[in-house]
């Protein structure tokens, strides 16, 4: 039986169904591989970084979680609409046009969070900001890119690695920042 | 895909890697963060991740806890006691705790509907306008003297709009009802206040500076008026007095949770509790020698002892225990009231602290002040005045119905008829939140919000200082629910006339205001000069309160020389058994539709999630039942089934049985659980005129069936089952 | 020398095979020029054999010896790599350290046993070789290599002595 | 002449009752192996594809339903955290145990009755514990997760705890298997050799042979290499083997659990493997002998007669070490031990405690003594089942029966089995699957070892008497 | 002051450092049993219910439990005094290293046991090994809202400081490490140290009877330790030498 198995899989009905066996096996990891690979959800509007910081808007302005408490946040459009009315830009600007159907049906805009920590990782950005960092020293460099990316692969290894170094001699230092009740909890 | 890849597809990398970190470690779908930026328009105070907290007043039962509410971009997250509080000092209950799964229950009213008294919530949802003009015409279109309103045990500031308007066009008074109320016999309590003091108040005990207490069936550990005052109140008198413990004695036919931390636990017969405290009394004149004041005069304490089934020398000691406390109290209440001689009861435990002298002392029996913007007390309804509402509702006297903050269909003992006397209203319009059985057996539901949704003002039922406690919505309405104060009056500015005359607000806030404006200038927690500022503070410091109590001493003459008649009380019904319901100390009355207070262990039982019956270990076995064994309750009402808790600690002649399961509405985790134990109480009333709930007697009926109780206990280790005995 | 060849005499016991190897040594056949081919394993000293170099004790020792050093790394580097303080215990605490020592040193002496003998025997081993499938049966082979002139010599031997064939060895696929 | 017809009959006794003084050709014998290998009736089938069903539904499906579900569809709970799982992964190990030791201990002390089954021993051990392993991994609340327990280097430099007698427990238990699919493999070399030479070419099994007997010969450097492999192999295998049980009881007794927290777990536990693992020995042989051809000659009462005195011997010192744990536990008279050992007698699995007893000591005493007896295939048959249902029960009782009784009597609980008991009967089908398979595809019987210990077996007259001689040829 | 455990390498100074950081002193004489601490644990940290069967069947995943046993018999029948059982936060917890991956550990910098909820597969050796029985183990998607529909909406109230757990992972209290961390970064950010009774657990602030104290146990003026120093104080199992860091003050 079994060698008649063997016979059948030489033979070529055995080849086309090792064929096809082998290409659903490599159907379905090319199926895994472009489920890892999806790109984020488009933002709702195309937000020039570069433009705003060229301006000279500094990153508080519109992230002013960042040095109060856990969480940088990311604008309500009654904050874009802070400065966009006084520029007569808004009203034509085709890029523009989301900002201004917001605020005229007064619906939000949903913003895709970039730069994310998985769920058990517990991040606060306000002693990182206390300690010296600045926005730059994680998210990369804002007067480059137009919509934010993330520029690092924000995993353990890269968070350790930082406090580490940062922790340096100090003994107390190191313990609490390399204490997995730090951010796991 | 050459030089492009880097870093755009090494973003994606890891962003799509931290995703797949989540699954595969363990926090997959139901976040954390859900939801949590409904803003349009983010308060300025408001940042990402940080919280706001929120003074308002817990809903969960009438007694007025203040709360301060974690809320998070526009969610509440957690319910926490308001500190600067008088009634609780900065603690809750598990049952406050649990207010946010009533915030976001799975089962509430999410529309106004047209509910057509049907058996399940309709599905055919109105516009409010619609619902308020439903409204609208229900108060023009009736007589005034057809229209009732049946609300809930808090004196709060519907209720005072509710009267407002019935006075002003005519209708009867609001009527206030709950099953609290009614398993507490509030209404006897006060009225054995009125008999002794001549004054319609409830008297306030002061446990917090007695040093021995006495307590005949109060369960002020668990839902008794003020149970988180109460509990504040023990803990200061047990361990509030470095020098000294406080002792306390509970007289209880079952153990009940407040019994349990009881230094004495004395079953006593059930309807003797009026002959003990004389006798108690009788004995404490002798200790002391000198005349036996005429209360005390006609009881003979050898008798009485046997009667309740107690030893004489157990009563001598605790007179002497009595009569040596610098500040003895003792405190009557829950099913002590709640017999057909409850109202002799509670006189007599008031006339023996009386007695005891501590009328107006620290550690003893005062009246309790009116509450802030209050012209009089107002009690409850007992069972009697609601047996005559649903008397008129039966008689065609009422034509509209509006009902908010109350389910009697569940709460009222079934004998009562309501929900037959409800089939008999034309138009019944209810303010429910969830959809109880009173709200599905409406024409309409107009649901309120929720009370973390909501504004309002709620009075204190007990409290040493007068306390108007503030609430203020915590979040934005999760559903297209409206404030029930805010329907009204809409329905009277739309009616016009002198409905509108009588309701001249523009909202329910205003309303308040007006209500709040004879307190500016008051002193208190806090003064202000002009009602802004003040109904500021009052929505941040969650209420306003004197700064000092303000308790009245009531006279002890009258209440020493009362004469009683004693006698032990009647029992209706032929059973073997006294029939004693309590309210669940973990569910409440309407905790039900809460998963977590479902799961909270009793305290004293550790059951979760059902209704069982309690028995004495020794009756159960002579009665061949074991635990689990579901067992039928019988008595001239009717009979209910549920599985049997062997008690260690109850009477063997008596039978217990928590209130509060039994639904068989209200949502997916009341629904089909558990019994209703006032399914299989009697219409009898006590001279109060309260339900004597505790006054019949039932028979017990075996089954034959099994149904297997959730325990947090093991029965192995606490009772040894499984076990040969070696 | 493409005209080396080798013979291949099948012995149905043990004895003739012995005394075939005994006169061989005297027809001038190197003892490594010889190789004995069995079924079961018939020990040197029954066919008067040099006695066989063997790797196998050695490689296991050295196995052993780089187990014992990977347990080293696991029970005492790698707990200082990322410093986690458990139940008031060391970090490197000894007891447990001599379980992780043992089974890696005797997890690494068992793997390089066993890789040895593939080592030592050259296995795998697929190509075409000098055999005969009847030695499974329980037959004893001698496989000449590097023949004297006087090969017919040998033969004779070989057959006088009782060998059931003598044959020039072919190299055949097993 | 009457004498010598005497001593020739009581000769072709001895020939007839041990396999070691009846030689056979060789390649009769090859042929016998082989012929057993081949001749597959329709009932092997039959079985076979219900086992496969078995394990498909019992342990891969039932598997997947509890991953995707959560271990709540198990009946595991609080206290009792580990249930059948850790039951049957214990008793796997135990199984596992008995390979070893009738190839290794037995080789090294050279008992020669031994080497007719060492192969059937060994795959025991390896397909105990492949299952060991599944019992291991299912009952792990994030499977998915296991290979956070090996020592592989990571970014965050966080390696396994070395604390944790699991990782112990996970180093032993590899290096085991490692070590005996090795230990099975390499004197199978020879065999799979002999099976490639009789296997006609073109035939997929030629490949398969071809394949594993990796060009083996029988040179001279073979055999050396291969003896001397073996020799460590049986001599190192010894004391990893006794680690494996040993770190295993420490599971066990390193925690700080009434009943558990006992010093004699090792040696209880090796002994109590050895136990079963000698229990399923002879089941294992006794189906092969009655089920699979020729191998009536292979495997004969002497062998059965000496595993069973093996197994008394066993079963004694099962006594004695079960004993002294309980006097020592009981004499300690800590409350909670007390508690425990009051339990187990009294509780509601107290006829589990007294059957465990039963099974694995009264029965084995009353039976085993007599040679008779434990000669016979099918007795021995019942009682090495009843000592595997007896020791499934010891450690029944050491795991969820001990773990409802803790220092917390409000938490103590019952434990009722749920999908466990399935995924219990999936490794129990696969382990039988694997040994069909194993069956059919490698000769079971290492023919060139009991060639070897027929030829160094033969019989001598001492005067009147003749005796068994064996040489050492080594 | 930290005691770094990196330079300890014996016992006896491990029971050095055993007083810890934090703190609580359980008060049996007030705890009424009434199950507000249970509630409040459950709100905080986004406890799940388990329902009817499992609650049943040893499977509730209450943090902190009230714990109550009979005396006596009929009449003279009392409960013992109900004892609110949590995790004991041990100095040299059994827990600890037995965990194969480093998921339940020793917090150096707190003092306290941490359990790492995502390093987490699920042996559940810690739970057995815990004497004191107060480890929960997620025996389903309790929190999953494809299991549970409900969760969708009742997941708003979940406290965005604490991981949300599915199934497979253990879990335990925390001594609300979440509020520990917030209090010391708010005190840090105002350049001070954290104040006594500046913020406590979840449990300890909602209990009605005060029962509940937590704090530094570290310092000796602290409520905690005053009230740790107590005559009526004791560890539940101390004889096992796990250090314990909750206190019970007794009855009477």
């Amino acid at each position: 039986m079994v060698k008649r198995f063997f016979e059948w899989v030489i033979g070529p009905m055995g080849r086309i169904a090792v064929v096809i066996v082998g290409m659903f096996v490599f159907s379905l990891a090319a199926f895994g591989v472009y489920q890892t690979q999806q790109n984020p959800k488009p933002q709702p509007i195309q937000f020039p970084h570069n433009l705003h910081v060229g301006l000279g808007i500094q990153c508080l302005y519109c992230h002013p979680g960042a040095s109060k408490g856990p969480s940088a946040g990311l604008p309500t459009i009654s904050k874009c609409w802070g400065c966009h009315q006084q520029i007569a830009k808004t009203q034509t600007s085709p890029k523009l046009k989301p900002l201004l159907d917001a605020m005229t049906n007064g619906t939000n805009f949903v913003w895709v969070p970039v730069a994310k920590v998985p769920e058990f990782v517990h991040f606060n950005h306000r002693p990182h900001i206390a300690a010296g960092l600045n926005c730059e020293n994680c998210h990369g460099d804002m007067t480059k890119v137009t919509i934010a990316e993330n520029p690092q692969v924000m995993n353990m290894g890269w968070c350790l690695n930082c406090h580490r170094q940062r922790a340096g001699d100090d003994e107390a230092k190191l313990t609490k920042l390399t204490d997995c009740g730090t951010c796991h909890y | 895909m050459s030089k492009q890849i880097s870093r755009r597809d090494f973003l994606k990398l890891a962003t799509a890697g931290a995703a797949t970190t989540a699954v595969l470690t363990g926090c997959g779908p139901t976040s954390r963060f859900v939801d949590r930026e409904p803003y349009l328009k983010m308060p300025e105070y408001t940042y990402n991740g940080m919280s706001t907290y929120y003074a308002t007043t817990c809903r969960e039962c009438a007694a007025a806890c203040g709360l301060v509410v974690r809320t998070m971009q526009g969610r509440a997250i957690k319910v926490e006691g308001n500190a600067n509080h008088p009634v609780n000092l900065g603690k809750t209950c598990a049952r406050g705790q649990a207010t946010l799964q009533g915030l976001y229950n799975p089962d509430r009213v999410e529309n106004p509907v047209k509910q057509a008294r049907g058996a399940q919530l309709s599905q055919e949802t109105l516009d409010w306008n619609a619902a308020i003009q439903i409204v609208s015409d229900a108060l023009q279109n009736t007589d005034p003297s057809e229209i009732a309103f049946l609300m809930g045990m808090a004196p709060d500031h519907l209720f005072d709009l509710v009267s407002d308007l019935a006075n002003a066009i005519g209708a009867p008074a609001p009527v206030r009802f709950g099953a609290l109320g009614m398993f507490e016999a509030r209404a006897t309590l006060s009225k054995a206040a009125e008999n002794l003091f001549g004054k319609v108040s409830m008297p306030f005990f002061d446990l917090e500076n007695a040093d021995v207490v006495v307590s005949f069936g109060a369960n002020f550990l668990e839902t008794w008026l003020s149970p988180v005052a109460f509990t504040r109140g023990f803990a200061k008198m047990r361990r509030g007095n470095p020098e000294r413990r406080g002792y306390f004695v509970q007289f209880e036919p079952r153990m009940s949770q407040t019994a349990s931390k009881a230094d004495e636990w004395i079953p006593l017969r059930p309807g003797t509790e009026s002959l003990v405290a004389l006798a108690l009394g009788r004995l404490i004149a002798e200790a002391r020698g000198g005349a036996v004041p005429a209360a005390f005069a006609s009881i003979d304490p050898l008798t009485v002892a046997s009667d309740a089934g107690l030893k004489l020398e157990t009563l001598e000691r605790l007179a002497q225990t009595l009569v040596n406390a610098h500040h003895p109290l003792v405190i009557p209440g829950g099913a002590a009231l709640g017999q057909g001689n409850g109202l002799a009861a509670a006189e007599s435990v008031l006339a023996l602290n009386a007695l005891l002298g501590n009328f107006g002392l620290p550690g003893g029996v005062f009246v309790s002040p009116l509450a802030p913007a209050q012209d009089a007390y107002h009690r409850p309804a007992s069972a009697k005045e609601m047996a005559d509402f649903i008397a008129k509702m039966k008689s065609g006297g009422v034509k509209v119905l509006f009902i908010h903050g109350v389910n009697p269909v569940f709460e009222m003992p079934k004998q009562f008829g309501f929900a037959e006397a409800l089939a008999s209203v034309p138009q019944v319009i209810s303010f429910a939140t969830f959809p109880d059985e009173t709200a599905l057996a409406a024409d309409y539901i107009l649901p309120d919000h929720h009370g973390l949704e909501s504004w309002g003002y709620q009075r204190a039922v007990v409290s040493a200082k007068p306390v108007l406690s503030g609430a203020q919505p915590v979040v934005t309405p999760y559903f297209n629910t409206r404030a029930t104060a805010d329907v009204f009056l809409a329905a009277a500015a739309l009616a016009g006339g002198k409905f509108a005359a009588a309701l001249p607000f523009a909202d329910e806030v205003a309303f308040i205001q007006s209500k709040l404006a004879g307190l500016v200038g008051e002193e208190g927690f806090f003064a202000a000069p002009e009602i802004n500022s003040f109904t500021a503070y009052f929505q941040q410091y969650g209420g306003w309160w004197t700064n000092d109590p303000s308790l009245a001493t009531p006279s002890a003459a009258s209440a020493i020389a009362k004469r009683f008649t004693p006698a032990a009380a009647e029992f209706t019904g032929e059973g073997e058994f006294f029939f004693l319901p309590f309210v669940s100390p973990t569910l409440g009355e309407a905790g039900a539709n809460k998963p977590w207070l479902q799961e909270l262990a009793d305290p004293t039982t550790t059951v979760m999630w059902n209704t069982w019956v309690e028995m004495n270990p020794e009756t159960a076995h002579e009665l061949g039942i074991e635990n689990d064994d579901v067992v039928q309750i019988v008595s001239e009402a009717g009979g209910v089934e549920a599985p049997v808790y062997l008690y260690p600690a109850i009477r063997p002649d008596v039978i217990a049985m928590p209130f509060g399961q039994g639904h068989t509405a209200y949502g997916r985790f009341a629904a089909g659980r558990g019994v209703n134990p006032a399914d299989v109480l009697g219409v009898h009333f006590n001279e109060a005129g309260d339900l004597a709930f505790a006054g019949m007697k039932v028979e017990v009926k075996k089954t034959g069936k099994k149904k297997i109780l959730s325990r947090l206990e093991s029965r192995i280790g606490v009772y040894g089952e499984g076990l040969e005995k070696e | 020398m493409a005209e080396e060849k080798s013979i291949l005499a099948v012995f149905s016991d043990i004895d003739p095979a012995a005394d075939a190897i005994e006169q061989l040594r005297l027809l001038g056949v190197h003892d490594d020029c010889m190789n004995v081919i069995s079924g079961i394993p018939v020990t040197e000293a029954m066919l008067g054999r040099p006695s066989q170099w063997t790797n196998v004790p050695r490689l296991a020792l050295g196995g052993a010896a780089a187990g014992f050093l990977v347990g080293l790394f696991l029970a005492f580097i790698t707990p200082n790599m990322y410093t986690i303080s458990v139940g008031g215990q060391p970090f490197t605490p000894v007891p447990p350290a001599v379980i992780v020592l043992f089974e890696m040193t005797m997890l690494g002496m068992l793997i390089s046993t066993f890789v040895g003998v593939f080592f030592d025997s050259l296995f795998p081993n697929y190509r075409p070789m000098h055999y005969v499938p009847e030695i499974s049966d329980g037959k004893i082979a001698i496989l000449i290599e590097c023949l004297p002139p006087d090969e017919q010599k040998v033969r004779d031997v070989l057959k006088q002595l009782g060998a059931e064939s003598v044959e020039e060895a072919e190299a055949q696929h097993l | 002449m009457a004498d010598r017809k005497h001593h020739t009959s009581h000769e072709e006794h001895l020939r007839e009752q041990r396999l070691m003084l009846d030689p056979m050709p060789r390649g009769k014998m090859n042929e016998m192996v082989m012929e057993a290998m081949h001749t597959t009736s329709w009932k092997f089938w039959l079985v076979f594809g219900l086992l496969a069903a078995i394990v498909a539904y019992a342990l891969f499906y039932k598997w997947g339903v509890m991953i995707l579900e959560g271990l709540g569809v198990a009946g595991v709970n609080r206290p009792s955290y580990w249930g059948i799982f850790l039951v049957n992964t214990v008793f796997w190990i135990g199984i596992s145990h008995a390979g070893t030791f009738i190839s290794a201990i037995l080789r090294v002390f050279k008992a020669e009755f031994r080497r007719p089954f060492t192969r059937a021993a060994e795959l025991m051990t390896t397909f105990g514990l492949v299952q060991a392993g599944f019992s291991i991994f299912m009952h792990m609340g994030r499977v998915w997760l296991s290979y956070w327990l090996m020592p592989i280097p990571n970014q965050r430099q966080l390696w396994p705890n070395f604390h944790s007698p699991l990782s112990w427990d996970l180093l032993a238990i590899t290096t085991y298997l490692l070590s005996s699919t090795m230990y099975l493999f390499l004197p199978l070399i020879p065999d799979l050799a002999m099976a490639r030479d009789r296997t006609p070419d073109g035939t997929w099994q030629k490949v398969f042979y071809r394949t594993l007997a990796l060009g083996f010969r029988g040179t001279e450097g073979e055999w050396t290499h291969l003896r001397n492999a073996l020799n460590i192999f049986a001599f190192a295998i010894i004391p990893v083997m006794f680690s494996v049980h040993t770190i295993v009881s420490w599971d066990f007794a390193m925690a700080t659990r009434p009943g558990w927290s006992s010093t004699i777990f090792g040696p209880y536990f090796v002994i109590g493997a050895l136990h079963s693992g000698m229990g399923a020995v002879v089941m294992v042989l006794a189906v092969v002998r009655g089920t699979m051809k020729n191998m009536k000659y292979f495997i004969r009462p002497e062998h059965f007669e000496a595993i069973g005195k093996l197994m008394l011997i066993i079963s004694m010192a099962w006594a004695y070490f079960f004993f002294n744990d309980y006097i020592v536990q009981w004499y300690g008279g800590d409350k909670w031990t007390k508690e425990l050992l009051h339990w187990h007698e009294a509780g509601p699995m107290g006829w589990m405690w007294f059957a465990m007893l039963i099974f694995n000591v009264a029965i084995p005493w009353a039976t085993l003594w007599n040679k008779k007896w434990r000669s016979t295939p099918w007795l021995i048959f019942i009682v090495g089942m009843l000592i595997n249902v007896g020791m499934w029960f010891e450690r029944y009782i050491i795991v969820p029966i001990s773990l409802t009784i803790n220092r917390m009597p409000f938490t103590w609980r019952l434990y009722q089995p749920g999908i466990e008991v399935w995924l219990g009967i999936g490794t129990l089908a696969f382990f039988i699957l694997l040994y069909m398979t194993a069956s059919k595809l490698i000769p079971l019987i290492p023919v060139w070892e009991v060639q070897e210990g027929q030829m160094a077996h033969s019989l001598k007259k001492y005067g009147r008497e003749t005796v068994v001689t064996v040489s050492e040829l080594e | 002051m930290t005691v770094d455990l990196n330079k300890l390498h014996a016992v006896g100074a491990i029971a050095e450092a055993a007083e810890g950081k934090w703190g609580m002193v359980i008060d049996m004489d007030l705890c009424t049993g009434c199950q507000a601490c249970v509630a409040a644990c459950a709100m905080e940290n986004n406890i799940p219910y388990v329902e009817e069967e499992d609650a049943g069947y040893g499977r509730s995943m209450h943090w902190i439990r009230t714990e109550r046993f009979w005396e006596g018999e009929y009449p003279e029948v009392k409960i013992s005094g109900y004892q609110p059982m949590l995790c004991q936060q041990c100095g040299k917890a059994p827990c600890e290293p037995v965990c194969p991956a480093f998921a339940t550990v020793h917090s150096q910098a707190e003092q306290l046991n941490l359990q790492v909820y995502n390093r987490c597969v699920g042996t559940r050796y810690c739970a057995n090994n815990c004497p004191y029985q107060v480890r929960s183990f997620n025996w389903r998607d309790y929190q999953d809202s494809r299991v549970r529909p409900e969760i969708t909406i009742l997941a708003n109230q979940f406290n965005p400081d604490v991981t949300v757990r599915r199934r497979g992972v253990m879990e335990k209290c925390t001594f609300c490490i979440q509020r520990i961390h917030k209090a010391q970064d708010k005190a840090k950010s105002e350049g001070r140290e954290v104040e006594d009774g500046e913020f406590t657990t979840a449990c300890a602030q909602a209990c009605p009877a005060n029962a509940i104290t937590f704090g530094r146990i570290d310092h000796p003026e602290s409520l905690v330790s005053q009230l740790a120093r107590s005559p009526r104080a004791e560890h539940h199992l101390e004889e096992l030498g796990t250090l314990p860091r909750v206190t019970y003050l007794k009855e009477g």
